[in-house]
């Protein structure tokens, strides 16, 4: 793909400064993302902890643990932190910042500065969140429904909702630099159609985090005002409409879970040609999909609302819409399939991942078929089987595909191997106990069991255990990719340039990059995932 | 030294306009347009907002990929509002409360 | 010269060119992010305006009129003299640069001053909701709300045009460090970008609360 | 068998999706897993030989068969939720108010209670819903309806049992503390049986006569005389009538329109009254109050398709062009014209 490979230079980015200032002043896009990367590791194993603590509470029918009030603060702090501490940051602020730099064969992102300053202004959003959570939590679900958030709740609203509020505008920053970035700084002869999928992906996930972000943080200063003041806004005794929040808050928020499986979509779309050593199949429609994903995934978010007293005839053009939008991810899934047939199939960790998530994507995805389905939605939606339809997709698909791309790159990013056959256990464990933690969520959702319940009629034990004994499982799966990708950082088996024989321009430099990625701007000559070369490569070897 | 794409004419020009739109929408107010009044209103504003877009910010003379970025706003802005006022306008086309 | 001018181009670019394209291309979808901001205020408005048109039409009727539209001429007014601050950084004129930035910063207070004005002739009116709201007609709740939206709004605004004055006068203190030159002005027209766009924002508030009652 | 008149379609629907979806997915499976066996890397320096990589047919083809797939969900999933939506017009009426943490149900013929609802198999039954405080949703899994219950304004939903029994009601709508005990039981009875619960609970006295004694105890009964004239409309006939508004505009005197005239009554004034006269009630009257008032009035003589005040007769179709309905206190929009539905 590129014209030529690099030397190796002395010293990496890792290396090239030391002190811890280094590391708190660094504009480099790649320790960047290795500070987002600590944060919302962090931010992930809090929100586990509480989704722990809820699926033991619920071992029994009247709640093992805890009493009620409690048990809706820790779904509520754990849907925030999941939602906009982990997942909305997670790929695109850790792999995204690494690599759409060095993917398109530029030194740095545009505004390394701004880079930066979105990270510090995320973690003064998370310090402010996690201070409303420890002066009490707050327990409004993560969606603030007025006139519960306004009027009702008695709990730390505002502190949270000024911490998501401060959040976003790291979201937006990262928006803007990537989208600048993609624009402006593309390598000499690197044209769109010789992208890779990463960035188109990221591309599409950056007009959604620049459009949409802002829709939640006015409507989030607007809950504030109303809560503050005390004024009239959604407030129906004051001539306000509560189903009015509910159109803003899903204006974004339901394009936001395309800012989570967007990027997840753009690493597996970077491992499946890779480790089957073909190039994408239908390149042009994955890529045009990813965007179709972006645009049409902002004119449905009105198939929240179908029992929430919205018109009918509302519903009926978000239903339609709804269904519109499954087709572009309907297609990236026939063409990753299509990938791997006649492949050379390697059953390398990231690959194993990467089937996980065609799997659980495609289950996730279905499901929403069924709720978009408007007879079918009445029945259950609020619950678990919206539970378990969007946790296919966020932990399904959205965290199977981080891991995997941790995996893939980790040792771009760390120069060392981790170990492979523990690896693989950990994906398989964390495969078998998502299944057994969410499928039995979509039973007992069809059987009319409403989320967000403390306690629950004897009849839904039965299935309420399986769940909490994946959940057990699944916490074991998570726990060990962290110990030995940190031990392997230190212990692992050095790695070399390009270990997976991949094709991209991040393998065409030393792991880990020198700090300005590449010592000689790259010039790009042909299209992505082009194998052609290791044929060369093999018949000199 | 690059010459200036925008002469001070034109910036005089364009200044001169928003005057007098401002003028003839205050004057526009007085009139008893019923709901046409705020369509009107919308209208000049949409009007001088193209001409500072335009004009006092170079929109026209930027690259075409910046006034892509600047539609996008707008367009963006338009489906939010389309679709949460289809909501709202076709609350009670059937006759059973709240549908 | 050339040096100098090279010297700006910072180590992730690779011309001066491509660096001002891209802080131009990044501010506009900053501004793109402002108008959804402001755009869920406006459809929130839009909603409540639909639904309780004579509530809105009565709140607004006692919008000042006079003091209004002289904001209004006074902010187009900074935005004209901004743009001539954009065109003389063009052309490397610093002193007409410096002046009109002047310029612009003391229209903005005289806009801010004037907002405070109404401010307290509100407060007097008892129009402060949450502070002190009296209203004795009809619907007084919804009128109630109309001067919700008129605070938070023009409030944001506001709020806008006091970080737009601190960006200015960050840009004037460079201008006088003579940090910038005919090659190098990025940093004005990004600046001229923003002081621009919230004087947009402030035409469609104008059209919204000002206009709607004066014919009532 | 199913518990309601919809579950059954509801429940076919969903099976109809499990199998195309499921046969779809288990393909896909098949074809990930043959390849991921049969093609597996034998060396670590295989490379496959090139093969199509791109193909406009089959992308064609996979774009426009889910698309068929997927208008098909679309218009039955659309058709079905028109069946839930619609009630019947012989619906039994019963009316809910929900508030933290409980359901309040009240039927035109008395019984009143609380987190229970006894309905007879067999018919249909029309819920009216409001709550006192924040948004609830009535949700019985076994009828396979669910709506939410919103402050401020009615919304609707019906079903009709067709098996005796005992169901589950729970609140969906995340609500508070005490959101996972807001649940009852709907008891579906047997028509005889029903009559005979009906007359158990008859001594409260109907909903209506409540209605009444709350009518003269508010002192309605001091403006609004029956014998036309009191200084406030006559509300004999009034519910389900078209009311003629000053400013020419008209409304459908539904319970939308009269829990507004409670609540917010300087919104709207009939025509050829002064909109001074009615006292605001919002600071004194619950919303149980105001459905025994509904009831009372609707007692007073339902006169589908008459004007109100007194005007050339307009069909009731007419309420479709009020969108007021969304909001509590809400005026219709000036002068709409009807026929653009």
């Amino acid at each position: 793909m590129a014209s030529q490979v690099l030397a190796q230079t002395a010293t990496n980015y890792l290396t090239d400064k030391q002190g811890i200032l280094s590391w708190l002043l660094t504009t480099d896009h790649k320790r960047i993302g290795l500070l987002y990367t600590a944060s919302i590791t962090g931010f992930f194993f809090v929100g586990g902890f509480f989704a722990v603590l809820m699926r033991l509470h619920l071992l029994t029918p009247r709640g093992a643990l805890f009493g009620p009030e409690t048990y809706n603060k820790l779904f509520t702090m754990h849907g925030i932190i999941m939602v906009w501490f982990f997942l909305i940051p997670s790929i695109p602020s850790t792999l995204g910042n690494f690599l759409i730099p060095m993917m398109i064969g530029a030194k740095d992102l545009a505004f390394p500065k701004l880079n930066l300053a979105s990270w510090y202004v995320f973690m003064l959003g998370g310090l402010v969140t996690l201070v409303a959570l420890v002066r009490g939590g707050v327990d409004t679900g993560w969606t603030f429904y007025t006139p519960f958030s306004t009027t009702y709740s008695t709990t730390y609203v505002v502190g949270a909702a000024l911490g998501i509020f401060i959040a976003g505008f790291s979201s937006i920053m990262t928006g803007i630099n990537f989208i600048a970035t993609i624009h402006r700084m593309r390598a000499p002869g690197l044209t769109w159609f010789r992208l890779p999928i990463f960035i188109w992906s990221h591309y599409a996930t950056s007009l959604i985090l620049v459009l949409a972000t802002p829709v939640l943080a006015i409507t989030l200063l607007m809950v504030g005002v109303e809560r503050i003041f005390q004024v009239g806004i959604f407030d129906p005794a004051l001539g306000g409409d509560p189903v009015l929040f509910q159109h803003m808050f899903w204006f974004y928020s339901h394009p936001a879970v395309y800012v989570m499986i967007l990027p997840a979509m753009a690493v597996v779309s970077e491992i499946i040609p890779v480790f089957s050593r073909r190039p994408m199949f239908g390149y042009t429609a994955v890529a045009y999909s990813s965007m179709a994903i972006a645009v049409v995934g902002f004119l449905v978010w009105g198939h929240h609302l179908f029992v929430a007293g919205e018109s009918v005839y509302s519903a009926l053009a978000f239903s339609f819409l709804s269904y519109l939008v499954a087709i572009p991810s309907a297609i990236k899934v026939f063409n990753w399939t299509a990938t791997m047939v006649k492949g050379s199939i390697s059953w390398d960790t990231p690959m194993l991942y990467a089937i996980g998530f065609l799997g659980l994507f495609t289950i996730g995805g279905m499901t929403g078929l069924f709720l978009a389905a408007l007879g079918v939605d009445v029945h259950v939606t609020d619950t678990y089987f919206v539970v378990a339809h969007f946790h296919y997709i966020m932990v399904g698909g959205a965290v199977m595909a981080y891991l995997g791309g941790v995996h893939y790159w980790w040792p771009k990013i760390t120069g060392k191997m981790y170990p492979e056959g523990l690896a693989r256990l950990s994906a398989l464990i964390v495969f078998l106990g998502f299944n057994l933690t969410f499928f039995p969520q979509f039973v007992l959702g069809y059987l009319g069991m409403p989320r967000r319940y403390a306690a629950y009629p004897d009849e839904f034990q039965f299935l309420h255990v399986l769940s909490t004994a994946g959940a057990s499982i699944l916490g074991v799966g998570y726990v060990l990719p962290l110990c030995y990708l940190i031990w392997a950082w230190k212990y692992g088996k050095d790695a070399g340039p390009n270990p997976w024989r991949a094709t991209g321009l991040e393998w065409q430099t030393s792991s880990p990059p020198p700090a300005h990625n590449f010592d000689v701007t790259p010039i790009v000559t042909g299209p992505a995932y082009d194998f052609e070369g290791m044929k060369e490569e093999l018949n000199l070897g | 030294m690059a010459e200036p794409v925008i002469s001070t004419r034109s910036y005089v020009f364009t200044y001169l306009a928003l005057l007098a739109l401002t003028l003839i929408t205050t004057l526009l107010g007085y009139l008893p347009l019923g709901p046409f009044s705020m369509v009107v209103a919308i209208a000049i504003a949409a009007v001088q907002a193209c001409l500072i877009a335009g004009f006092f910010m170079q929109g026209l003379y930027e690259a075409a990929l910046v006034r892509v970025v600047a539609a996008a706003g707008v367009v963006w802005f338009l489906i939010m509002a389309t679709l949460i006022l289809t909501d709202y306008i076709t609350r009670g086309w059937l006759p059973f409360p709240g549908k | 010269m050339a040096d100098h001018a090279a010297s700006l181009v910072r180590e992730q670019f690779r011309t001066a060119e491509q660096q001002r394209e891209t802080e131009t291309l990044g501010m506009w979808i900053f501004l793109a992010t402002e108008v959804m901001f402001f755009g869920g205020l406006f459809v929130a408005f839009t909603v409540y305006r639909m639904y309780y048109p004579q509530a809105f039409g009565a709140g607004s009727a006692d919008m000042n009129i006079l003091l209004g539209s002289i904001n209004t001429v006074v902010l187009i007014t900074s935005s004209f003299t901004m743009a001539l601050a954009v065109h003389s950084a063009e052309v490397g004129n610093r002193r007409l640069l410096a002046f009109l930035l002047v310029a612009t910063m003391l229209l903005g207070c005289v806009f801010l001053g004037v907002k405070l004005t109404e401010y307290y002739q509100h407060y007097l009116d008892h129009k402060m909701p949450s502070v002190w709201f009296e209203y004795a007609g009809p619907n007084a709740s919804k009128v109630q709300m109309f001067f919700v939206f008129y605070f938070f709004m023009t409030g944001l605004h506001a709020l806008h045009m006091v970080v737009g004055i601190g960006v200015l006068l960050v840009i004037l203190a460079r201008t006088l460090a003579r940090s910038f030159s005919a090659e190098y002005y990025t940093p004005v027209a990004m600046a001229g970008l923003y002081w621009s766009f919230v004087d947009i924002i402030w035409v469609f508030l104008f059209a919204l609360f000002y206009l709607q009652g004066l014919h009532i | 068998m199913s518990a309601s008149s919809v579950a059954a379609e509801v429940d076919w629907l969903f099976w109809v999706l499990v199998v195309v979806c499921g046969t779809v997915a288990v393909a896909i499976a098949c074809v990930v897993i043959y390849s991921a066996i049969h093609y597996h890397r034998r060396s670590e320096n295989e490379l496959p030989p090139p093969s199509i990589s791109n193909s406009v047919r089959i992308e064609t083809a996979w774009t426009v068969i889910p698309f068929f797939l997927f208008m098909g969900m679309f218009a039955w999933g659309a058709k079905l939720y028109f069946d839930i939506e619609r009630p019947p017009d012989d619906a039994l009426e019963v009316y809910v108010v929900a508030k933290q943490w409980m359901w309040k149900t009240q039927q035109l013929d008395g019984a009143r209670e609380i987190n229970q609802l006894h309905v007879p198999v067999g018919r249909s039954v029309k819920l009216l819903m409001t709550s006192e405080d924040v948004i609830h949703s009535f949700y019985v899994p076994a009828f396979r309806i669910k709506q939410d219950v919103l402050p401020g304004r009615y919304t609707s939903i019906w079903f009709r049992a067709t098996q005796p029994g005992k169901y589950h009601l729970f609140c969906a709508e995340y609500c508070g503390t005490k959101h996972s005990g807001m649940i009852g039981w709907i008891y579906a009875l047997d028509p005889q049986q029903y009559q005979h619960w009906l007359q158990e609970g008859a001594a409260e006295g109907s909903l209506a006569s409540s209605g009444e004694k709350l009518f003269h105890q508010f002192g309605c009964a001091n403006c609004h005389h029956f014998d036309g004239h009191g200084r406030c409309p006559n509300l004999q006939g009034l519910y389900h009538s078209t009311v003629r508004l000053a400013g020419g505009s008209t409304v459908l005197a539904d319970e939308s329109y009269i829990r507004r005239k409670l609540f917010d009554p300087r919104a709207t004034t009939v025509e050829g009254y002064d909109k001074n006269t009615m006292p605001d009630f919002s600071h004194q009257i619950g919303e149980d109050d105001v459905i025994q008032l509904i009831a009372y009035i609707r007692s007073l003589g339902p006169q589908p398709g008459s004007t109100f005040p007194s005007s050339p007769a307009e069909p009731p179709e007419l309420y479709g062009n009020q969108p007021g309905i969304a909001y509590p206190g809400a005026p219709p929009l000036q002068n709409r014209t009807p026929g653009i539905r």
